[in-house]
């Protein structure tokens, strides 16, 4: 009892640890990639303190956290202060929290200390039934933070910012649901280590086989963790700084270091549901019994997977312009609403009926679903845009037809 | 272990009767639409610990199977009783549920609030002025106290 | 009437009273007595409940189940409708602990997915846009609060000690009705609980699910009718911060003549078309 | 191609298709032209009435040829109007012998059945003859009236429903046509309806003939219950069975299938007063001489030929229940007499030229009923005789005051005209000739109708079931028949001979009337005049309706009357000295010695009797006491009741629930609250009743 209680107490250390290190650490790449990608150096000045050496700026996360978290803790008069409290410690904690089940490799062996029988899961808590249900649930208490601490700054800058994030992260929980049923239909469990471990079994990972589901949930996920081309709440140009404008100090960093760990969630979810979380082929095996090699190579392809995803997420910052509000309501209900639901027919179909026929008939299950899947991503892409242009036309509109209807004279009932 | 089964059920049995007997309270005394909403969603809640802890008791899983639809019921209520309450409040600038009573005998006279209540005064903080250029500036006592001298 | 439900009865009464103190009146003193009294009232009723078994269950159904409950209480007496929301909020947050207790995660997570992630937030947002203050005079003036929280109390006292009465002394048919741990191992409490569930709902229930999900698709299609062309005019005009008469002036203007029509509306609608 | 039936279904169906069209195109289309659909329908409906009488008269003499039937009857059974199975109440024909015969009594079959027969032939020919002669006299009559193409689709119903009441075959049909006619009338005396008098007297007549209705549907009711069948035909199923009409040749073979005693009675009884009722027989003739309001057309066919005949006719039709009785007869006889007398007695001193006449139809029709009651074959026949004949010139002399106060302006008070013979020549000498009739001068046809009467009256005198009433109903025929003289030429002097006097209102209206009025005078006079003498030496008449079925019923046939009636020296010579002497009379008081008559009404009036009979014997003061005060008294403590007692209980019961509502309504107060805490309050009640 006691062991599993230190255990856990180490791997949450770890676990909160490590974020706040990677966290930073992804602040700096993010800026030395925007300034790679606008042709400008970036911070590359700080080093070690007090001497000469600067290690490609990779001292500057450590400076900005020691500069937030000494910096004055201003309150502003007008604001709600319980409730200015409450807000970046919500959006904190569910950020933090949705870490409890996502694994970062597979298991370790057996460390041979007494009352440690077994193979050690990497995750804080292991065999949670509703595992990924938990991270749902747990993201979907985020928006707490947000909309509380724009409410109570009693500024309307942080409100605007505050209600588009709220009716973004409700809107786009949706696709984000919907984009994951098609993996947990064929994995049958909701736990990710099962979800992985049947991707490794097989050998195919999800985005093979459901490229539609994928498409789905990447853009849902862009836009759960509000990251640009969906970073409606804090649009610099428009709210100033967006639900946190009147923040400053550590609460400030607890709302940034939030914003970034939503966006690791996302691209461990991302590398979990559909990359094979730790699997690559012919390289770490796909049983659960491990040797130390082994679950160190688990562990870093699963990290350099997910470092690619980041990575990704950043290119895709400097590549695509921000939406507009009405097309990014647009996006979630009529676009990625019924793709979610084709790809989530699509797999039911294929369950029920595709895997029979593809064994009667003999052929290899794996390339038969994939080549469905992308004709079904494929087909669905172009029904979309046959039947719904205006959601990739970005020129200026007169608004919905009802603003016109407005100013028509109704009588009155 | 019947009696820790037994003891459970008592037990969740009673914080399901408060939940709803406080949601009751809510619903009745509360003007705020919005708050009378939530009670009634507090009462579904109290109503679901109890389904759930019968469903534990006897082993049956349909307990749970309730509680999710009572949970699907909750969506479309609250789906509806948002676009409703929106609709009101756009009617009536307010919350209100005791401008609501046109139904009412015709010749009963409206309600009206005899006594209101006092609100506490908006506590405005000090704000800044600003001074033109070149002049020192200004400021009332209470400002300079604030503001610390650098 | 023996001792134990003497005590059930004080408790309710504390209850009643303490909850009647707590709610918005008029003349809203006396709340801090109203929380001792709750609290006294809720500890009297928590000391005639059977105890579960071991003190670490019995210490975390007690703080989850004193977090729901005062949630609750909080929920409904505190005058800022935002912060009763919130506490709403902390209230489905210890309901759901309650439903991991009892070991049901589903509904615990769905709990907080659909009530605190969907629900809750968009009423937070209505009342967030509707009264930014948080200080409508509806707010502070309940309706016919001694006698609800008199009846509330009653009936919560009402279901504890028939409750506890009964189960305390259970009769043979109910004490054989019960499962055994081992059926409830393979069942509720079972290995893949979700599994079972999925199970149940989709092949005992599949008509049900069928029925919910018309359901759905009804609220979703009413609500939206509703917005949509439920709009008949703009709002009238938010009355001045802190001013409750003017407030409910033009509650009871706008309710006396029902829906009259702008003028300034119609002078825009014709400058518009100019 | 003329056959029998076809001509009896056109007989009526020429006038409907006229009311259709008149009524139809008449405001709109006809206009000025209104009257051509009526007299077209009702003339040639005459010509089908005639065609029909002729074969019906073939056919009598082949009847006579043939096998021995109960007198001559074809039905032609248009359909079945209702029929519903086993709808009677008795076992059939349980009063008397039960022929195995008779069977589907229990049906209540209503067919809608046309029959021809001597005495449908002779009514249908009459009725059309004179409603003809009416229709185009009213051409002149009703010009210019704002109403005119109202008033021939009136009349063309009027014909319809007569012809249709003449010639149906069943009890209930009978009802309906009677009951029609009553409407017919009520549209007619009423037909200027803005005349409050007209309006008056339309009610009148109708509430009146109510009276007469009701006892004839009873009549009806009670002869359903009796006979099982209201058919007077026999039917004959397919079966080969047949059911017995009423007045069925099977039942006229046997007499003694007539039930007989009390229920009889009642049903004749009944029925009289029904008769009573259509045809103006005290106590019910108090509407007759109030429906000269109506235009005077439509007095000359109410009076000669239409309506006041259906009495007489459905006597003569129902004479075997009314044999059967043995009573009955006597009560006809009874109420006619004393009509006849009181009516004349009226007439005597009543200065309206119309109201003289309308008096007088009721004493002749209290003639007929006199010959009716004397319920013998001659009898009954010398009654339809005189119907027959007072047609003809009670027409004429309506039509003839028509011309009168056509030329009058209006104006029909025999006093305030006199000496009209220059100016109007051929009304002169028509209404003479009518007057000489309607007085039975000998030679006219009023002479040997009225004579023949007298003659069966004074045959029952003689012999009979009571000879003591028969004889002093003999003597006041005679007493009538002198009146009847007195007053027709104290009218017809008063008004043509004397000084010549011309009221104001007739401006230079005082001049003979237009050809389409003096035609019709003219032909009636020449019918008035000589139909009465040729039948009488024919002896056509008697024999020929002595072959309806009704009249040919054996137990009619005594053994002294089954020769035509005879001619009886005395009595004729009576009668025609009584005629004479009343004719002599009004001549010498109102020609000779006016001085006389003054001092004779004076005279008369010392002792009461000229202001008696001045104001009609004040019959319908005593109604207005009697009944109407009654009656108003009754309704007007049923309204006190009804208002302050039966309403004060339904408002108190009606105040209770207000008073709880008024209590309960504040609860209603539209608050969503409140009804929630009403609930839980509830709820907690039943929990602790539950739980104590």
């Amino acid at each position: 009892m006691a062991e599993t209680i230190i255990i856990a107490l180490v791997k949450i250390a770890l676990v909160i640890g490590g974020l706040m290190t990677a966290a930073a650490y992804f602040v700096l790449l993010e800026r030395r990639m925007a300034a790679w990608i606008q042709d400008r150096r970036g911070p590359n000045r700080v080093g070690i303190p007090l001497t000469r050496i600067r290690l490609f700026g990779l001292g500057q996360p450590i400076a900005d956290g020691v500069k937030f978290i000494f910096k004055e803790e201003f309150t502003p008069a007008h604001v709600d202060k319980l409730l200015y409290f409450l807000g970046p410690v919500v959006i904190f904690v569910a950020a933090i929290a949705a870490f409890a089940v996502i694994p970062f490799g597979s298991t370790l062996p057996d460390l041979g200390i007494e009352g440690l029988r077994g193979p050690i899961h990497l995750l804080v808590a292991p065999g949670v039934d509703v595992g990924l249900l938990y991270v749902f649930a747990v993201n979907s208490l985020a928006v707490y933070g947000l909309i509380l601490g724009s409410w109570a700054s009693n500024d309307k800058y942080s409100f605007f910012g505050g209600i588009r994030s709220g009716a973004q992260l409700i809107s786009y929980e949706i696709p984000l649901g919907l984009g994951i049923l098609g993996v947990v239909f064929v994995a049958g469990s909701l736990q990710l280590e099962t979800i992985i471990g049947q991707q490794a079994r097989t050998g195919v990972w999800n985005v093979f086989v459901q490229p539609l589901g994928f498409v789905v949930f990447l853009v849902a996920a862009f836009a759960e963790a509000a990251r640009l081309p969906f970073d409606l709440p804090e649009a610099e140009q428009e709210l100033v700084g967006g639900y946190h404008t009147e923040y400053s100090g550590i609460k400030l960093m607890m709302y940034l270091v939030a914003e970034f760990l939503h966006m690791i969630t996302a691209s461990f979810l991302i590398v979990i549901l559909f990359f094979g979380g730790w699997h690559l082929w012919g390289l770490t095996g796909a049983g659960d019994e491990v040797t130390w090699p082994i679950a160190v190579l688990r562990v870093a392809v699963l990290l350099a997977k997910v470092t690619l995803v980041v990575l990704f997420f950043m290119l895709a910052r400097w590549s695509w312009p921000r939406f507009r509000f009405d097309q990014l309501m647009d996006m979630a209900w009529k676009v990625m609403v019924p793709m979610g639901l084709v790809n989530l027919f699509v797999v039911a179909v294929w369950i029920e009926y595709g895997t029979r026929l593809v064994e009667a008939l003999g052929l290899h299950g794996g390339i038969v679903m994939a080549a469905v899947g992308w004709a079904v991503l494929v087909a669905t892409w172009l029904a979309l845009t046959w039947a719904a242009p205006a959601v990739a036309d970005n020129r200026p509109r007169l608004g919905p037809p009802y603003a016109q209807e407005e100013f028509e004279e109704r009588p009155t009932p | 272990m019947i009696e820790h089964e037994l003891n459970l059920l008592t037990n969740f049995l009673v914080v399901g009767a408060l939940l709803f007997g406080i949601g009751l309270i809510g619903f009745l005394t509360r003007r705020n639409m919005i708050i009378m909403f939530l009670s009634a969603e507090m009462m579904l809640q109290g109503v679901s610990v109890s389904l759930v802890a019968w469903g534990r008791y006897f082993n049956d899983l349909d307990g749970q199977i309730l509680v999710i639809f009572i949970i699907a019921v909750a969506a479309c209520e609250a789906a509806l009783a948002l676009a409703l309450i929106l609709m009101l409040f756009q009617r009536r600038g307010n919350l209100d549920i005791a401008l609501w009573h046109d139904l009412r005998e015709s010749n009963l006279p409206p309600y009206v609030d005899h006594e209101l209540p006092e609100i506490p005064p908006y506590q405005s903080g000090p704000w800044p002025t600003l001074t033109p250029a070149g002049r020192r500036p200004d400021l009332p006592q209470q400002e300079t106290d604030y503001r610390s001298h650098v | 009437m023996n001792h134990p439900q003497w005590i059930l009865v004080a408790a309710t009464l504390l209850g009643a009273v303490a909850m009647w103190l707590l709610l918005p009146r008029v003349r809203d003193r006396g709340w801090p007595l109203g929380i001792v009294l709750g609290a006294i009232g809720l500890g009297l009723l928590a000391s005639q409940m059977p105890r579960i078994g071991h003190w670490t269950t019995d210490s975390v159904f007690l703080v989850l189940a004193a977090v729901t409950v005062v949630a609750a209480v909080a929920t409904v007496t505190f005058r800022n409708p935002v912060y009763s929301a919130i506490w709403f909020g902390l209230s489905l947050l210890g309901t759901a602990g309650l439903f991991l207790v009892q070991g049901a995660a589903f509904l615990a997570v769905a709990t907080v997915i659909v009530y605190a992630g969907a629900i809750l937030v968009t009423f937070l947002f209505l009342l967030m846009l509707a009264d930014p203050q948080g200080r409508a005079y509806y707010d502070r003036i309940g309706w016919e609060t001694s006698l609800s929280a008199f009846a509330g109390a009653v009936i919560v006292g009402i279901l504890s000690m028939t409750t506890i009465s009964v189960l305390t002394n259970p009769s043979d048919q109910l004490a054989a009705a019960a499962a055994t741990d081992q059926q409830r191992a393979e069942g509720v409490l079972g290995e893949y609980p979700i599994a079972g569930l999925g199970s149940a709902l989709f092949g005992t229930h599949l008509i049900a699910v069928e029925v919910a999900g018309a359901l759905l698709l009804a609220a979703l299609v009413g609500a939206a009718a509703i917005v949509a062309h439920g709009r008949v005019k703009p709002p009238p005009e938010i009355p001045e911060k802190g001013d409750p008469a003017a407030a409910r002036q033009t509650g009871q203007e706008a309710a006396g003549d029902g829906e009259p029509a702008s003028p300034t509306r119609t002078h825009a609608a014709a400058e518009h078309r100019r | 191609m003329f056959s029998i039936p076809t001509l009896l279904v056109l007989v009526p169906a020429l006038p409907l298709a006229a009311t259709l069209a008149t009524a139809a195109l008449g405001k709109k289309v006809l206009r000025e032209q209104s009257h051509w659909p009526a007299v077209a329908g009702i003339g040639l409906s005459f010509l089908a009435a005639l065609l029909l009488l002729f074969q019906v008269r073939a056919a009598v003499a082949q009847a006579d040829a043939g096998p021995v039937r109960i007198g001559y009857e074809e039905v032609v059974r248009l359909w079945t109007w209702a029929n519903v199975e086993g709808a009677g109440g008795m076992e059939p024909g349980s009063p008397g012998p039960s022929p195995p015969r008779q069977i589907a009594l229990m049906d209540f079959a209503v067919e809608v059945a046309l029959r021809a027969d001597p005495l449908t032939a002779v009514m249908l020919v009459t009725v059309t003859f004179v409603s003809f002669l009416v229709a185009v006299y009213s051409i002149g009559y009703m010009h210019e009236d704002p109403g005119y193409w109202r008033f021939f689709a009136y009349i063309a119903l009027f014909v319809f429903s007569m012809t249709m009441l003449v010639s149906v075959s069943n009890f209930l049909m009978l009802y309906i046509f009677w009951e029609a006619v009553g409407l017919c009338s009520y549209l007619l005396i009423g037909f200027w309806y803005q005349k409050p008098e007209a309006a008056a007297a339309g009610k009148k007549a109708f509430l009146v003939n109510r009276i007469g209705d009701f006892g004839f549907a009873l009549g009806v009711f009670l002869i359903w219950t009796t006979y099982g069948t209201l058919n007077f035909h026999d039917t004959i199923h397919d079966t080969g069975l047949t059911t017995m009409g009423v007045l069925g040749q099977s039942r006229l073979a046997e007499p003694g299938l007539f039930v007989a005693g009390g229920i009889a009675t009642a049903i004749c009884l009944l029925l009289l007063l029904g008769a009573c009722g259509k045809s103006a027989q005290f106590p019910l003739h108090v509407w007759l001489p109030d429906a000269m309001e109506g235009p005077t057309p439509v007095s000359a066919l109410i009076h000669a030929a239409t309506m006041v005949t259906a009495g007489i006719y459905m006597i003569a039709r129902c004479a075997p229940l009314f044999h059967a009785s043995g009573d009955a007869f006597q009560a006809v006889a009874l109420i006619g007499g004393f009509t006849a007398l009181l009516a004349s007695a009226i007439a005597v001193t009543q200065t309206d030229l119309k109201r003289i006449l309308a008096y007088s139809t009721i004493s002749q029709l209290g003639y007929m009923f006199l010959g009716l009651g004397a319920g013998t074959l001659p009898g009954i026949t010398a009654g339809m005789f005189h119907l027959f004949t007072h047609a003809f010139f009670k027409a004429l002399l309506f039509l003839g005051a028509g011309s009168v106060m056509h030329a009058m302006g209006g104006v029909i008070d025999i006093r305030r005209f006199g000496g009209l013979r220059h100016r109007m020549p051929t009304t002169h000498w028509t209404f003479l000739i009518g007057c000489l009739a309607l007085a039975a001068f000998p030679g006219f046809s009023g002479f040997f109708s009225k004579d023949e009467i007298l003659v069966a009256l004074h045959e029952n005198s003689l012999d009979g079931p009571s000879p003591a009433l028969y004889h002093i109903l003999y003597l006041a025929a005679s007493a009538t028949a002198f009146l009847t003289a007195f007053y027709t030429f104290r009218a017809f002097i008063l008004t043509f001979y004397g000084p010549e006097r011309i009221p104001h209102e007739a401006g230079d209206h005082a001049h003979e009337s237009p050809n389409s009025m003096t035609l019709p005078l003219v032909i009636l006079a020449i019918f008035s005049a000589f139909v009465g003498a040729w039948f009488f030496f024919t002896h056509g008449f008697s024999e020929f309706l002595a072959h309806t079925p009704s009249l040919a019923y054996p137990a009619m046939h005594t053994e002294e009357a089954a020769h035509a009636p005879s001619v009886h020296a005395g009595v004729m010579v009576a009668s025609a000295l009584v005629a004479v002497a009343g004719i002599g009379l009004a001549w010498l008081l109102y020609l000779r010695w006016p001085k006389t008559v003054d001092r004779l009404t004076a005279a008369m009036d010392a002792v009461g009797l000229y202001r008696l009979s001045f104001g009609k014997f004040y019959i319908d003061q005593a109604y207005h006491v009697l009944v109407v005060r009654p009656l108003a008294g009754l309704a007007w403590a049923s309204y006190w009741f009804d208002r302050y007692v039966v309403d004060g209980l339904v408002d108190l019961i009606g105040l209770a629930p207000r008073g709880a509502g008024a209590v309960l309504r504040s609860l209603q107060s539209g608050m969503v609250q409140f009804y929630a805490l009403a609930m839980v309050l509830g709820v907690l009640v039943l929990i602790v009743a539950l739980l104590v």
